[in-house]
């Protein structure tokens, strides 16, 4: 299989009065062409940013890439000029954002912002732009699209906006479709719809996809591969089944059986002690080790490396083997 | 105030934000408009102690020495009436600043207990207050002030009735729509859940959390009173002659502006950079309590 | 937890809801009024009515605009119902003057969702935790101080944090000092609306178990609300579901998850994603979205929505059934 | 939209009317008999019958709210009394200046719109580097420049020093009398729009759904001239409206210092020669003016805003 991105030691961060903070502490990953990734953690580790820095979108929020690669079919993303940047965008990777009111531009209907990103990356005429158009809404499941192309975002709902913005992401066939959060914003029973369109759209087409959650119910049930990040840093990265039968990493292991207690409805539930650390939070050696059960002396005053295990699984972890031998760390 | 960005993007960054505010606090650069307000807080001092500084009377002719240019005996030359000018620009800014403080105050206390009553009781009292405050912004610019000194003539009193009348109403939708922001937040919900009165929620649960902006507003709003005290006594309707003030020199002195320039410009200049750094004063404020904007 | 709790023999009713109504007017503008003369209203509470007992943790789950926050707000008169009743201890809520509201708060308290909105940012947490103690008078101000270090300690705060602001805290920690505070005067019945929601999930075991820790050692009773399933399941022993304004399911927990009644409670349960394969159900995605509460649907609101909807149903509202025990649904199809 | 419209007017009357009353209790206010001060005008003898005649004849013996209420009926039917100085009808007197104090103030406005909405969109592009600085540095030197006295300077740079312009006077259809004037309105209120332009745009650059439109790989034009644009239009508005009152109220001063005779002028006049009926009359002409261009541009942000626009 080709490798269709790989992120080579990616640092980013932020520079206030001349000091630079990083919030991605180097990471590397790939993704293989048709597959389904999966990048769970909580706020502040860093995940959004990484999907951020694939669209070279973080010049806008203030935040710069440091150090290392983002190779998009072997073509290093990292110094590509605007131009190159432009036609990629929207037409090889797209993105789906968390939250849809707002990454729908208000002003506009939503018949012209499919319209102008299928014309951006099309040579087409406006009708047939426009038909194209609403077939993908209709893709997407949304009843009578003819009509909905003169409505304004504020008009639909939060499942309909979001329906939109898959349609607009589809809408010139990406090979890779970036999902931030997708379904944050939205009830139990509309997440349930949205997620299905997505996995179903991405399958079809033979698409790759990175969904971006903190929901591990989500990666369980979406995703083929599963990255965990911590603090700007990957933690472990498994086939998904994998991880949740054996977690390697004692993060992992912590954020699972916390997960699994509450779903188990135990008495008490497994709990990791401590406090996520802030974006940027300077951590000596390991940067989990504080709160981690199974640290040792040398986790907080050496950095793990990540290791790659006899089966293809990744870890960052100094004990990693040795985890099984310590019972009942999180409770 | 941390707010909870529905953006992960936003939450990310925003969430630092109390480490960043300590290091900003820490550093202190060298820039003209540091330089700007700290020449105005000179001007302020030098002159509240005009008395001390300066040895002329700022009100006794002179007519040996008129219109002569600036030297060392008069720093900024003399007047049509051999005033030392430099004596009369410490006295009209005097006169000027303890004006502007006067107006704010007023507008301070009026406004933002109109705007507490009016954003926490809402209804009716609300809409009175907010007709009142619609009808004074429907009179353009210093048109209000105009109209008050023409009917009720030209006194220092009657001034600072005018000014206020004109600031108080910014200051009143400023606290307005902070109280009726504030009075939906969960920590005040929290008051209402403890029993809290009504008299304890306004003003230790909400006035405390306008403060920054009252002053910035405050601040602002006196640079907009000395203008506007200025323009009212350049068009004759503020500080009356002999009395020096700023607008009125200008006034005076737009005469002579062929024979002897620095009789407009020495008091302008002056006006200018005080303006000036007030206003500057209340930008910094405001990047410092309201860092978004 | 919920066989302990059922073990109890007598369930004494603590809190009890009767038709409790809340509708929203929405203004109209006046050329609107000439046009159309019926007063339109968001109807976030139609006629609900369930008890809380003594002790338990009484969940209610439901989507956005379902109106459990607005019921959990009711109940403490920080929104006043429309119509209804609401007696604690057998003393009706809503009726009562200012004064004996006051004395009444003290038994009944909150805590809020998002940790960084439900603390006074320009109070230190000595003096949040401080706040219902002068307000109810309570204790001279050494024993205040006592009580806020106590407290603090109560719910895992080291007390040298007192003079800190909440912005110098974590989400987790501010919602501790949350806890603490609505702990300060004792309260017989804590609603915690979305108390867990804005957490991490590593945060979140945390403070559930303190919640846990809490409610053994006070006696506390709890009306939870919460939009996430999982989370109901662990702490609750009873849930009701809500949906548009009305409640359609209560049951104990265990009944809830094993043998949903109602079609929207079906679909509820099996629309969360779950890690473990063995627990998830067999998927019903529900069809359309959340109608809005302005103009709720006729008869049983959520036939646009069900699967499973006949004629009648379009037509008449159905009205909760006891089936067994304390499990009742409102829906034709489960009789 | 029609619907907001009306709703809007009927809004607004209730406070024109409110503005003639304490216009007109305002002036009430002035010390002073008028009919005396007619009389000492004409430095006759004073025969207290005749004084009693005239009281009668305008109506000055009547209650308070009578005068009021004949004042109002005459000012809907476009009269506003006659002046006691020079026995026209204030109404053809204020006809009279109009002209001059539209035309300065339209090229005003025209100077204050292309030197402040540039301004403050090239600064909200470049932030953080000079030309940002030196923007925010201009516009807020603009707030903080009293229009009298920017007026003075730019009177003896271009007039004394270069003898460019000519100072002051006024003849009609020559633009050099009203250039000067106009650039210094015009430049007195560039720098709040500028400011209120800058951010705005900064504000909207901001937006999520400015991101968007990057990750579909649109066009910079189309990014900053539709996605930004459209959203950052309102505020700036707005501001222009509140600001052309503003120029209006200028207008008194720069018609002082240039010497036009525009209605500012005549305010002025007005108010030095105690003479009531002018004053009234100039200050409510001026104040509905600004009523109806914020009436005007609250319309318009309404046919902007999509959002706004389906509410009522």
């Amino acid at each position: 299989m080709s490798k269709l991105l790989e992120i080579c030691d990616l640092k980013v961060g932020f520079t206030k009065n001349d000091e630079f903070t990083p919030v991605i502490k180097g990471i590397n990953f790939s993704l293989n062409k048709g597959e389904n990734l999966g990048i769970v953690g909580e706020s502040g580790c860093g995940k959004s940013m990484t999907s951020l820095a694939i669209m070279g979108l973080l010049k806008h929020k203030g935040l710069t890439v440091s150090e290392g690669q983002i190779k998009w079919n072997g073509r290093n993303l990292i110094d590509q000029s605007e131009k190159e940047q432009k036609s990629m965008l929207g037409n090889e990777v797209a993105m789906i954002f968390q939250e849809p009111m707002t990454a729908l531009n208000p002003m506009l209907t939503v018949g012209t912002q499919i319209v102008e990103q299928i014309r951006a990356h099309r040579k087409v005429s406006k009708k047939e732009a426009e038909a194209h158009a609403i077939q993908m809404l209709k893709k997407v499941g949304i009843p009578s699209p003819e009509s909905r192309m003169n409505v304004y975002p504020h008009e639909m709902s939060g499942g309909m906006r979001q329906r939109v913005m898959i349609a607009m992401a589809i809408s010139c066939e990406p090979e890779l479709l970036i999902a931030d959060e997708p379904t944050t914003a939205l009830d139990v029973t509309i997440q349930a719809q949205i997620l299905d369109l997505l996995s179903n759209l991405v399958s079809e087409t033979n698409r790759s996809m990175i969904l971006i959650t903190h929901d591990l119910g989500v990666v369980a049930n979406y995703c083929q591969r599963v990255m965990v990040m911590y603090s700007g840093k990957v933690m472990e990265e498994s086939p998904t089944n994998e991880l949740f039968d054996k977690p390697l990493h004692p993060y992992t292991k912590g954020l699972i059986e916390s997960v699994k207690s509450i779903e188990e409805n135990s008495e008490r539930i497994a709990s990791i002690p401590g406090m996520v650390p802030l974006p940027g939070e300077v951590i000596a050696g390991c940067v989990f080790c504080e709160r981690c059960p199974y640290a040792t002396d040398i986790c907080s005053q050496q950095e793990p490396p990540i290791e790659t295990t006899d089966d293809g699984r990744r870890v960052s972890c100094w004990n990693y083997k040795n985890l099984s031998e310590v019972v009942g760390a999180y409770e | 105030m941390v707010k909870l960005e529905t953006s992960s993007g936003n939450l990310e960054v925003q969430s630092t934000q109390p480490l960043q505010k300590v290091k900003a606090r820490r550093k202190f650069k060298i820039s003209l408009s540091n330089v700007l307000i700290g020449l105005t807080m000179v001007i302020f001092a030098t002159v509240l102690c005009a008395p001390l500084i300066t040895s002329y009377n700022p009100n006794e002719n002179d007519l040996t020495s008129v219109l002569q240019a600036p030297s060392a005996a008069h720093l900024m030359g003399t007047d049509h009436l051999g005033r030392d000018i430099f004596t009369r620009v410490l006295f009209g800014g005097q006169k000027s600043l303890l004006i502007a403080l006067l107006v704010q105050g007023i507008a301070v206390s009026v406004g933002a207990l109109l705007g507490l009553i009016a954003g926490y009781i809402g209804g009716r009292t609300d809409k009175f207050i907010m007709a009142l405050t619609n009808i004074i912004f429907s009179f353009p610019g210093i048109l209000f002030a105009i109209a008050i000194m023409a009917a009720l003539g030209t006194s220092v009193f009657n001034l600072i009735l005018a000014l206020s009348l004109v600031s108080w109403p910014e200051m009143c939708r400023l606290v307005r729509s902070q109280t009726m922001a504030l009075k939906e937040r969960e920590f005040v919900e929290g008051g209402y859940a403890l029993g809290a009165s009504v008299y304890r929620i306004l003003f230790k649960y909400i006035l405390p959390n306008c403060y920054g902006n009252i002053v910035v507003i405050a601040t602002l709003g006196m640079a907009g009173t000395m203008l506007a005290e200025a323009s009212l006594s350049f068009l004759g309707l503020g500080v009356q002659p002999p009395d020096a003030s700023w607008g009125s020199m200008v006034n005076t002195g737009k005469d002579y502006l062929y024979q002897a320039p620095w009789y407009v410009f020495s008091p302008g200049i002056v006006m200018f950079i005080t303006i000036l750094g007030i206003n500057l004063m209340g930008d910094k404020l405001r990047d410092y309590f309201d860092p978004k904007m | 937890m919920n066989e302990a709790f059922n073990m109890k023999a007598i369930q004494e009713p603590l809190m009890e809801i009767k038709k409790l109504k809340k509708h929203f007017p929405i203004k109209k503008g006046f050329f609107d009024k000439l046009k159309d003369k019926t007063e339109l209203s968001v109807k976030a509470v139609d006629n609900v009515t369930f008890t809380i007992y003594k002790g338990e943790t009484l969940a209610l789950v439901g989507e956005s605009g379902c109106g459990k926050s607005t019921t959990g707000r009711s109940l403490l008169r920080l929104i006043e119902p429309t119509e209804g009743e609401v007696t604690f201890e057998g003393k009706n809520i809503l009726s009562m003057k200012k004064q004996d509201m006051k004395d009444i708060r003290r038994e009944l308290q909150i805590v809020f969702q998002d940790p960084y909105a439900s603390l006074h940012p320009r109070m230190t947490v000595r003096e949040i935790i401080m706040e219902p103690l002068i307000i109810h008078n309570v204790g001279s101000a050494s024993e205040r101080v006592k009580q806020v270090e106590e407290l603090m300690e109560i719910v895992g705060l080291s007390s040298k944090m007192k003079n800190r602001y909440p912005h110098e805290f974590s989400g987790g920690q501010r919602q501790r000092i949350g806890i603490a505070k609505a702990l300060a005067l004792k309260p017989k019945i804590i609603v915690c609306d979305e108390a867990v929601s804005a957490l991490d999930v590593s945060v979140q075991a945390n403070i559930l178990n303190l919640l846990k820790d809490l409610q053994d050692e006070f006696q506390l009773t709890y009306l939870f609300i919460s939009h996430d399933l999982g989370v109901v399941k662990n702490i609750s022993n009873r849930v009701g579901v809500m949906y548009l304004g009305k409640l359609v399911e209560i049951a104990d927990t265990h009944t809830l998850f094993t043998n949903p009644r109602h079609p929207y409670t079906q679909a509820l349960l099996s629309a969360r994603p779950v890690i473990d394969k063995g627990l998830q159900t067999e998927r019903i995605v529900l069809e359309g979205e959340i109608p809005t509460p302005i103009n709720p649907p006729s008869g049983c609101r959520f036939h646009t929505r069900c699967p499973l909807k006949t004629e009648r149903c379009m037509k008449e509202s159905p009205e909760m059934v006891n089936l067994q025990g304390g499990h009742s649904v409102a829906c034709f199809l489960a009789n | 939209m029609i619907q907001y419209t009306l709703k809007r007017l009927l809004e607004t009357i209730p406070i024109w009317v409110a503005i003639t009353l304490i216009v007109f209790l305002l002036m009430n206010f002035i010390p002073g008999d008028p009919v005396m001060q007619l009389m000492d005008a004409r430095s006759g003898a004073i025969d207290e019958q005749v004084v009693e005649q005239i009281r009668e004849e305008w109506g000055l013996n009547d209650p308070l709210y009578m005068q009021y209420l004949n004042f109002l009926t005459n000012l809907v039917q476009g009269d506003l009394g006659t002046s006691f100085q020079s026995r026209m009808e204030v109404t053809s007197v204020l006809l009279e200046r109009i002209p001059v104090t539209i035309q300065v103030t339209l090229l005003g406005l025209f100077f204050a719109i292309v030197i402040g909405v540039t301004a403050g969109i090239i600064s909200a592009m470049k932030r953080g580097n000079w030309l940002d600085t030196f923007v925010s540095t201009f516009s807020i030197a603009g707030v903080s420049l009293p229009a009298f006295f920017l007026g003075l300077l730019l009177m003896y740079i271009f007039s004394v020093k270069l003898n460019w312009l000519p100072a002051s006077g006024y003849k009609l259809g020559e633009v050099k009398f009203l250039i000067l004037p106009a650039i210094t309105l015009g430049l007195s209120v560039s720098g709040i729009i500028a400011r209120i332009t800058r951010s705005s745009m900064i504000d909207v650059l901001k937006m999520d759904y400015m991101v968007t439109s990057y990750a579909k790989g649109l066009s910079k034009y189309r990014i900053l001239g539709i996605h930004a644009m459209k959203n950052a239009l309102s505020p700036i508005l707005t501001i222009i409206g509140v600001q052309l009152g503003l120029l209006l109220s200028g207008a008194v001063i720069t018609e002082t210092i240039f010497g036009l005779p525009g209605i500012g002028r005549l305010l002025i006049d007005g108010i030095l020669q105690r003479d009531i009926p002018v004053v009234q009359g100039c200050v409510i002409f001026i104040s509905t003016v600004f009523l109806v261009v914020n009436l005007l541009t609250d319309i318009c942000c309404r046919l902007v805003d999509p959002r706004i626009r389906s509410e009522h």
